[in-house]
């Protein structure tokens, strides 16, 4: 008795069972890949649509690298610093001759230098406050490029909506862009398995030790 | 009013009479429940446990009951693996035991540990090197065995077996039970263990420390052997219990006098083993830390009083009765004994547990008490009364004994 | 974990010299702020407070005027074996989600709070009790501003986690990012030490690597005033003690009755 | 904990450990699937019978 054997009265809802198979199937999937990140993540704008590439052209430094660090640099003790200050945009942005007439600029002039106020960025890459990451260790010790991290945020020319878990209350960035977990990139994901994989890789698995990266 | 429920050619007391039989289990129940929230709501400080007595009273009741479960797991061996057929007429009891007795331990443990919501990280960044991670995947998956096992004992009842679907897969289930026996003997033969290894290797505790064999402790072994040998003691008695309340005569003798024999002979190794064990311990690890037999026992109320109950009143003696015929057979020391034995093995998880915290190894740390608050009561005796409950539960609406029509034929 | 049997690059400790401790109580404050230790409103249960150096009074039992007093500071061990020969403290091998672990790079045993399931099966294992449990949510004092002087080097731990002392490593993270901003890889040795030690108004404690000869503890513990706490357990702690007094050295360990032989008086060499 | 993840070890504890709960967790999920599709099965097959007869 095989499943061709079936009678021809019930052919009819075998037909009508897959096809709802089906469109359960698809159903479970939209939600899956869009309702549910829609639900768990909170979108913000960025105060100020900061364009890397025009600052990657303005500023000096002979390699990618140094162009970076010249706004993201390191202090004297080797700490990083992050998003830059405004005093550091001051140091070419000046109210009396601004370098364009880019709005955005206008906005950072007027609103935020004018009144002395730091710009409220979102962080795209900011760790659990149970991380630890010494950016000085993988730039200028085992010269990894931004990039290979960061992709390729230091050239784009918009700053991309930053999302929110709503539960951890960590950017997108951490858990990557794709909700279930896939990576094509190495800038793709910025979780312990990714740290943990980049070290094994270039054969130092000693800094998988938990407090290499934990505190 | 439930008699649709109710297995065929059997009597059952009135739906009222059995609500009241609940309802102080009931009341327990609730009891424990405000407590598990209490404890998840407002964190541990809930209990008196601290960082001297890290694991406490619900610890105790955990391995007391897994102890006391070990019943299902040896006598699904012996009824499926081994084949001793009068087994059959006590089978489902032991298997229902285990189920309550395991489940409750969980759900205890869920409650016990500091973040419940990480609990899958045993599983996920499992440290192999440690006894309890070893103690969790067995009791996990045996737990998953249980529930299997119980199943078609649910489907065997009355309604449910009217469903053709799951009747038959009832009886599937029930055809390929020897696999899932043989299973459930090598997980529970293994948590058995390392429930005792758990101690013996805090090798800077020397009241739990052992020495072993390969990476197990002795514990390992002791451990396992008087679950064995107590685990059936305790399904008699809950059998005991059960024909006391209903008055009915519900396993054949040869059943229960046939486990009464084993665990006697296996107590009876137990006791010469766990004997040889102290005394090797006093000479060697206990030595080697430069203590004394004594100086374990001299703080608080965990005297010298406990191993020789342990040992003695509740080892010794119950393996004597029964070992010897003349008792075995005579109904009230076979309870006796196996009240007895039953509580030899708590005492004996209680003193691993309570007894290696509680005596400070520091020689100039003080003693520190610890009592047990209501909320810790609560969640441990919720426990029995959840098993109570399930237990009536399956007596009142499913064929748990077999052979209860044949010996009590209604008129 | 691969690496767990091999020897780590360096073996950080510490020496406490107990005849200079004045139990002041200053390493037990200093640690508690530069580890973000929480407190309670009732700090007086030393059954559920936490204090990653805790301070313990021993007197030597006798009566007035011959009555003496020694104060012992006590900070996590750091122990190297666990009492069996096995090359990790017994605190390692029981932790049943890998949250703690002797760090290959320093020897110092970690705790992670995240990781940590709240099992308290390390707690069990410590003779020491040198690890704690968060019994209550963290609590720093609102509104009188505690929550502004938190270190952002250390995380806040959340209820229902085991921690301890961590040798303040994150000041060894700390120097090594000065260290490497230098371009340099190693540490120079007064450059990593822990808050007790800098805070210590004696300089009663010393802290370095034991596995480098020129650091003073190397030198200190080869002292015959050294001693360890639980010695006879095994569990090879890396904190050191030093007494002059016999008494003190025999309150910590365990005798058993033969071996109390008169107490010889140790003569100073000064 | 899987042979994919970072934290897992190619020793003999590890494939012990994990050998033998992942092949119980295949025990358990295939003595279930087998019961289950036995009753499919059967479901299936007597029905079939069923109307086989009545032609």
């Amino acid at each position: 008795m095989t499943l061709l054997s079936i009678p021809k009265e019930k052919a009819k809802d075998w037909i009508e069972g897959i096809c709802f198979f089906i469109l359960g199937f698809i159903g479970a999937l939209i939600v899956g890949w869009f309702l549910f990140p829609m639900a768990l993540y909170s979108e913000h704008t960025q105060p100020i649509d900061f364009n890397h590439a025009i600052h990657l052209e303005n500023v000096e430094g002979d390699t990618l690298t140094e162009k970076c660090l010249y706004c993201h640099e390191f202090y004297e003790d080797g700490t990083f610093a992050g998003i830059p200050r405004i005093e550091k945009c001051e140091d070419c942005h000046d109210p009396e001759s601004p370098m364009g007439d880019s709005l955005e600029e206008k906005k950072f002039l007027t609103k935020y230098q004018a009144q002395e106020k730091e710009i409220p960025w979102y962080h795209y890459y900011r760790q659990p406050p149970c991380v630890y990451f010494p950016h000085i260790s993988h730039v200028k010790m085992a010269k990894i490029a931004c990039k290979t991290c960061h992709g390729d945020h230091g050239t784009s020319e918009l700053l991309p909506v930053y999302q929110e878990n709503r539960i951890s209350g960590y950017s997108r960035n951490i858990w990557g862009k794709h909700i279930s977990g896939y990576k094509e990139h190495t800038w793709d994901r910025m979780k312990m398995d990714d740290c943990a994989e980049c070290h094994t890789k270039k054969g130092h698995e000693e800094f998988n030790s938990c407090f290499t990266c934990h505190k | 009013m439930d008699s649709v429920l109710i297995p065929e050619g059997v009597s059952r007391c009135s739906a009222k009479k059995f609500f009241l039989w609940t309802l102080p289990w009931i009341l327990i129940l609730i009891w424990g429940a405000v407590s598990a929230v209490l404890c998840l709501w407002k964190a541990l400080n809930q209990t008196n446990m601290s960082n001297i007595f890290a694991f406490a009273l619900w610890i105790v009741f955990d391995l007391g009951l897994i102890a006391l479960g070990a019943g299902a797991f040896f006598t699904g061996f012996l009824t499926y693996i081994i084949g001793k057929k009068e087994l059959k007429d006590i089978i489902n009891a032991a298997v229902i035991i285990g189920f309550i007795c395991y489940s409750g331990a969980m759900a205890i443990l869920g409650i016990d540990i500091g973040q419940p919501l990480r609990g899958w990280f045993i599983f996920w960044h499992a440290n192999i090197h440690s006894m309890l991670v070893e103690v969790s995947f067995c009791i996990t998956c045996y737990l998953m065995i249980l529930t299997i096992e119980f199943l078609p004992i649910i489907l065997e009842n009355n309604k449910l077996e009217e469903i053709k679907p799951a009747r038959l897969f009832g009886k599937n289930l029930h055809s390929i039970m020897a696999i899932f026996a043989a299973t459930g003997t090598f997980l529970s033969f293994f948590h058995q263990g390392s429930l005792g290894g758990m101690f013996g290797v805090m090798y800077a505790r020397p009241f739990a420390a052992r020495g072993g064999f390969y990476i197990w402790p002795w514990t390992f072994f002791l451990f396992i052997l008087s679950a064995i040998a107590t685990g059936p003691c305790f399904t008699i008695l809950i059998v005991r219990i059960t024909e006391k309340l209903t008055k009915k005569k519900l396993v054949p003798d040869r059943a229960i006098q046939f486990l009464a024999k084993l665990s006697g002979i296996l107590l009876s190794i137990y006791i010469v083993l766990k004997i040889t064990d102290t005394v090797s311990w006093i000479c060697t690890e206990a030595h080697k830390a430069g203590l004394t037999f004594m100086d374990f026992y001299k703080e608080g109320p965990y005297g010298i009083w406990l191993p020789i109950t342990e040992i003695g009143i509740c080892g010794i003696i119950p393996a004597i009765l029964l070992v010897v015929p003349k008792f075995r057979k005579d109904p009230k020391w076979l309870t006796i004994a196996c009240i007895l034995n039953c509580i030899g093995i708590v005492l004996n998880r209680f003193s691993f547990i309570i007894v290696t915290l509680a005596i400070p190894v520091l020689p100039f740390e003080r003693f520190w008490s610890y009592l047990p608050t209501w909320q810790e009561w609560g969640i441990a005796l919720a426990s029995i009364a959840y098993g109570v409950l399930i237990f009536s539960l399956a007596y009142r609406y499913l064929p748990v004994f077999p052979k209860e029509k044949e010996l009590n034929p209604i008129s | 974990m691969k690496h767990e049997h091999n020897k780590p690059l360096h073996r950080y400790g510490m020496v406490i010299d107990l005849d200079k401790c004045t139990g002041c109580g200053t390493c037990v404050v200093a640690c508690a702020s530069e580890n973000n230790v929480s407190v309670r409103p009732d700090e007086s249960d030393k059954k559920r407070f936490i204090s990653w150096m805790q301070l313990y009074m021993i007197t030597n039992g006798k009566e007035y005027p011959y009555t003496e007093v020694c104060y012992i500071p006590r900070p996590c061990m750091h122990c190297e074996e666990d009492g069996h020969g096995n090359p990790h403290p017994p605190c390692v091998s029981v932790c049943v989600a890998t949250a703690t672990r002797v760090d290959i790079n320093t020897g110092i045993v970690s705790q992670i709070p995240t990781r940590c399931i709240g099992c308290r099966y390390c707690q069990a294992a410590c003779p020491y009790h040198a690890r704690y449990f968060n019994w209550w949510d963290a609590y720093f004092p609102k509104g009188k501003g505690l929550e502004r002087y938190l270190s952002p080097e250390v995380s806040v731990r959340m209820r229902g986690v085991v921690e301890k002392c961590t040798f303040c490593h994150h000041r060894y993270m700390r120097a090594k990012r000065k260290a490497e901003a230098e371009g340099r890889r190693e540490l120079k040795e007064e450059e990593y030490i822990t808050a007790c030690t800098e805070a210590c108004p004696a300089g009663a404690i010393t802290f370095g690597d034991l596995n480098n000869p020129k650091h003073k503890v190397s030198q200190l513990i080869k002292s015959d005033r050294a001693f360890r706490l639980l010695e006879r357990l095994n569990t090879k702690p890396k904190v050191y003690y030093l007494s002059s007094k016999e008494w003190v050295r025999r309150m910590a360990d365990n005798y058993l009755p033969e071996e109390l032989k008169p107490v010889k008086p140790l003569a100073l060499r000064r | 904990m899987t042979p994919f993840s970072f934290e897992w070890q190619w020793d003999i504890g590890h494939i012990i450990f994990f050998g033998f709960l992942y092949l119980v967790l295949t025990i358990v999920g295939l003595g279930l699937s087998w019961a289950g599709l036995k009753t499919v099965l059967q479901l299936l097959g007597l029905m079939w019978e069923r109307d086989l007869e009545e032609h």
